[in-house]
């Protein structure tokens, strides 16, 4: 606790302040108090919730987990209490908390993300809304549904409106441009990004000829995606001037700064909570103390730090003064013909 | 015998001894310190390998006995070494760490009233010598019925011998091949003793899925209770990921309470490592279990 | 060699015939000739060589690898000794291993594609062309510049009379949708498609902070993105008539039937080579073993056999007649529906 | 000196000794076939742990001595656990088996005229141990200076001791702090001793990055030869994967002859597994290397 107050890790997101960059992950966490007994929310710069639908889902048939080589295959489907027990049973408890809570939402369309904001979007104990764009494992309104950029950006229009909480846009790593779609995002009103959530995957049970999971395929979690999300992170971040919070893979100090370096604001611990229970408090104590160890007196100055000598990653300021959406589109250009 | 959920903790537990078992078995002694709540029988932990670790998640293993001390706890745990993390684990020697969580999950409800009769399977038969000895501690005895393959197959089988004589617990044996005890299916050794013993009968069972299935029929036609011990592929262990569903059959769909805590399931599917692993054996879909 | 006797393993890509499923992945085996000594490139189905270009290319600066969990990131950059040396020098030495040789090629432009084919279309030692259509380390040219199906398809037809022999098009696994580009180069009149090349990704070099590639970004490869690349094959196989050829991850006989289980035609064996120098052998020995055992008698009985009953892989009889490309999409919208 | 690529093997090495060296090091003797050929000084093997294993691609390691018996050669190796594959490696035992490939790349080109100045930083002595044997057994000395920060971190000095006096080298110590020996670089201390060896001098070096470009300096301004090891992230070891890039100096890519097989690199890059490890000092371009 001391060591923290040597340094400023606080984040903005939209009208939020985080008070350090590190939240858990959607689906990793449940309802921030599961376990609540071994990691006090309060501590994290956030909770990401569960993501929460109109009506209650029962989830995919079994199996929903399938381990590969340096991750897991989930295939949850989105399993969750629905809205109004969301509101009455859930909220309440989160408001106990006394945590920074971001409450995911996910919709099948624009209309049901709607219906879940007019609900929940005035609700004091919610700071900030992450909406799952990105799931892969639902038959509609999935990560394939949310890749146009049209359809955020339009969707988001529609949504700003209706909370004054913080609009962060979750999004697929299974898309040609990341950077295009974050950009719809921003354009759409959202104040943050989080990329990315899983990889759609596949694995074979070949005793019985069939997929290991209970559907086809499954989204990718866990260390073996962290390259890949490093890297779409980098994209989108280098592509909007909102915030974006990165997340696949993290699960140690020096993870969270890698992500931080390539220009994330904040990060997500998902996977890693599954085999340490404290691997969010982890992160963030490794990371403080990281920081302190190299003197840095603000996150803002570790932010999209990474030498710009290995082009093309850019040095850049932080935090960032918006700019307009030609001039960044430029930007995105450049990243992506480097590739 | 419903844990709170929130009872379970996660220690770095050292190998006090690790060995052996026959039949291609490992018994595996783990020491955690005294802060890791105690286990009940049918309860299980998640052990996670050490670092650099070749698997990525935690491995759900119940636990087949406990001891305790001043300030620590010793969990026992038979296991066979099937893929790559329980291999890796057996590698483990004494001294090693590895990081357990738990204690998770719904035991046996060993206080029911009634004979307690244990069906084990094969390796199955871990939690049920636990809970031979935890009957025995409250003064209880027990029949023991363990069947298998054949007599190598009987996992551990003079342990257990000397563990349930200590536990006053009857040791009844079945093989399929009679090579050892009564030739047949341990279930076809249930239905020949179970009029000799005092009714009514409490069910206890763990092994492979076709043996809990024709002990769950079995229990469905004499009309006895049975809880039987269920495994599923698992991610966190705490009811968290939603990741180990088990379908419910229609009669526990119908009565499904919708103040059941989140934790626990939904109307279709209850969780494997919350509401089990040991489930009332009608609350279960069979048909779609595997 | 008796074993495989017993079993019919041989696959049609247009006008040719692989005496079995199994290829080198470019990049991973040089030339053929390499590792020679001990592997006998004659054995296996064909060896697909390093990307050759139009000019020699010196690559990109060091470092070019960096292990990251279960899988590897390159930034090769395309190093290659260009057409003229690899005509002069490689293409006699390539016909001296009596081995079915498929030549991979890459371009900045369409045009220089057909400069390049115009020069090796007609060698009668290369029986099939890999075409490049992904490689996530090049400035120009790379998987981005081909992310979509119009250029795809033009630059296809505008290739397909250059030669006789078959035409292939590798395909980056990251775009919305690999099923749509997928189609593209069936229309362009492309043979078959190898799915896929190695998925951008980046590492952050902490005590330097850069990356820790000479460039952002490189490729993953390896058994982490084995599950990722399984799902991608699967979805260009089910979006075309044409054979899909599987690449990413494989390392295990096991592997490669996952691969042909899900609707591949043949695989590639890519960095398992540098563990193992025999890993394409292996792999082919391997599988040969396991299809013996379950009785299969023809390789197209196990091509799309995954069992159905998990939606939405469907079975399918192999080899597949054509069908005409509406009735295909169809196919694809059911499958992308579904994620 | 120059092996030819095709002469490398594939083979399950077994482990017959596996012992610390002081100082965080250790010493590794490979069993493996005969059919694998014999090593020279400066080559190196490729080392793929067994499965299931925490890295994917095998480490390189420069060969530190050999003995051949009738149906097997040892080979020795002297490496420092530094991350998660050494340490891996580090944990197995007597008899557990690793994959070896090789021998690798050009070693030092022993048989250059002139008295042989073997230069070792730290652990860098593996492969110079190897060259005074093979000197020794050619019937040449050498002089042998050994340099390090400590006398603590001159590793497995006295193991060193004993063989160079078997091999008749004569050993020369430098430490930074003057615990040990000569106060000050190896270079200075070469400064110091080259005007008392007899010309021309051929330096053979491997150590630190920063050493061997001193002893690149040092060799250009007093026109003697150097050979320095050098070390690159490796995918193949073998000139496939085109992933170990060094680059050439400009003198050396003035003179990059089109002909050169491809497998040893291009005019900009020198591939460190084929055309090295171990380099002409003046064909590589210090400044972009790190
Ligand atoms: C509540 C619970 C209690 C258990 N108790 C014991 C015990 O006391 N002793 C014991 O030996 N084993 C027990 N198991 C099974 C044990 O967890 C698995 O054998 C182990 O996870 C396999 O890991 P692996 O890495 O060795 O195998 P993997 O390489 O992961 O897989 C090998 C095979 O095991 C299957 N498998 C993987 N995970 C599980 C799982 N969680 N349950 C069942 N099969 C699985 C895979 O599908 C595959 O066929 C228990 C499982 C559960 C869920
Ligand atoms: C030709 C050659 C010969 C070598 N001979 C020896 C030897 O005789 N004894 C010895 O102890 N080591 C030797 N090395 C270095 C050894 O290969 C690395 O220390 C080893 O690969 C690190 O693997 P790791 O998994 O333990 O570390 P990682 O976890 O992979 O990385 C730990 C650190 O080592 C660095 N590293 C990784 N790979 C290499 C590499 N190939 N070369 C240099 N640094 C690397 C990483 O950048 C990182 O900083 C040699 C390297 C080469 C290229
Ligand atoms: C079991 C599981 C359930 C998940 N559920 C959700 C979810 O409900 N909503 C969501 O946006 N992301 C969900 N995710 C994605 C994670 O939030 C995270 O973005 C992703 O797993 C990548 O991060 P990681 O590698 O750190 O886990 C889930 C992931 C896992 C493994
Ligand atoms: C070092 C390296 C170099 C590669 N070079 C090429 C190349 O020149 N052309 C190409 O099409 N693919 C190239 N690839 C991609 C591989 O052919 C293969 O598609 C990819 O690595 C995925 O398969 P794998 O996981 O089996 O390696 C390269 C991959 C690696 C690792
Ligand atoms: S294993 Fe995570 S909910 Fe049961
Ligand atoms: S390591 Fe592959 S070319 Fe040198």
């Amino acid at each position: 606790m001391r060591a923290r107050a040597a340094i400023d890790l606080t984040v903005r997101i939209g009208p939020l302040r985080l008070a350090n960059p590190v939240l858990t992950a959607s689906g990793t966490f449940g309802y921030g108090d599961e376990a609540a007994h071994l990691v006090d929310p309060a501590r994290l710069g956030g909770v990401v919730t569960k993501t929460v639908t109109l009506k209650p889902r029962a989830g995919n048939p079994p199996q929903r987990i399938a381990e590969t080589a340096g991750g897991m295959l989930n295939s949850i489907g989105l399993e969750n209490v629905g809205l109004e027990r969301f509101r009455l049973e859930k909220v309440p408890r989160l408001a106990a908390l006394r945590a920074t809570i971001v409450a995911s939402i996910g919709g099948e369309t624009p209309r049901e993300l709607e219906r879940i904001l007019e609900a929940l979007g005035a609700e004091p104990s919610i700071a900030g809304f992450e909406i799952n764009f990105s799931c892969p494992n639902v038959a509609r309104g999935g990560a394939r549904y949310w890749a146009m950029p049209r359809r955020l950006e339009r969707t988001l229009a529609r949504l700003r409106p209706l909370t004054r909480a913080a609009l962060i846009a979750k999004l697929s790593p299974d898309v040609t441009s990341i950077g295009d779609l974050a950009i719809a995002c921003e354009q759409g009103g959202a104040d943050a990004i989080t990329a990315v959530n899983t990889f759609v995957g596949m694995a074979v049970d070949l005793a019985r000829m069939r997929s290991r999971l209970g559907r086809a395929t499954g989204g990718l979690s866990g260390p073996a995606i962290k390259p890949l999300a490093l890297a779409r992170c980098a994209e989108a971040a280098a592509a909007v001037g909102i915030p974006v919070i990165g997340s696949g893979g993290i699960s140690s100090g020096r993870d969270a700064l890698e992500f931080i370096a390539v220009g994330a604001a904040a990060i997500q611990v998902g996977t890693a909570s599954f085999l340490r229970s404290r691997a969010a408090l982890d992160v963030l104590d490794e990371m403080t103390a990281l920081l302190i160890a190299r003197g840095v007196k603000r996150l803002g100055e570790w932010r999209g730090a990474l030498r710009a000598d290995a082009p093309p990653v850019r040095r850049r300021a932080s935090p960032r003064p918006a700019r307009p959406a030609a001039a960044r589109r430029g930007v995105v250009a450049r990243v992506s013909s480097a590739r | 015998m419903i844990a709170s959920p929130a009872a379970w903790r996660q220690v770095e537990a050292r190998i006090a001894r690790h060995a052996d078992y026959g039949h291609d078995h490992r018994w595996l002694d783990l020491e955690v310190p005294a802060q890791f709540p105690p286990p009940a029988p049918g309860q299980f932990v998640q052990l996670l390998l050490p670092e650099p670790s070749p698997v990525l998640l935690p491995r759900p293993m119940s636990v087949a006995g406990v001891s305790s001390r001043r300030a620590s706890r010793t969990l026992g745990f038979l296991y066979a070494p099937v893929g790559v993390g329980t291999r890796a684990l057996s590698a483990l020697g004494r001294g090693a760490r590895v990081s357990a969580l738990g204690p998770l999950g719904r035991g046996f409800p060993l206080a029911r009233p009634g004979t307690p009769v244990l069906i084990a399977g094969g390796r199955g038969v871990a939690p049920l010598l636990f809970a031979a000895d935890a009957l025995a501690h409250e003064g209880r005895r027990c029949e023991f019925l363990f069947g298998a393959r054949t007599r190598g197959q009987l996992v551990g089988l003079a342990e257990a011998r000397a563990r349930l004589s200590r536990a006053r617990g009857r040791l009844h044996l079945a093989t399929d091949d009679g090579s050892r005890g009564f030739r047949g299916h341990v279930v076809d050794l249930l239905e020949r003793l179970a009029p000799r013993f005092d009714p009514p009968l409490v069910l206890h069972a763990c092994g492979p899925h076709a043996m809990l299935h024709a002990v769950s029929v079995w229990a469905a036609r004499h009309g006895a209770e049975a809880h039987v011990a269920m495994e599923s592929v698992m991610g966190c262990g705490t009811g968290i990921c939603r990741g180990c569903p088990l379908p419910r059959s229609a009669r526990a769909r119908a009565a499904f309470s919708s103040g059941t805590a989140s934790l626990y399931g939904n109307r279709e599917y209850a969780m494997c490592c919350t509401e089990g692993p040991v489930f009332e054996a009608g609350e279960l879909d069979w048909e779609r279990i595997e």
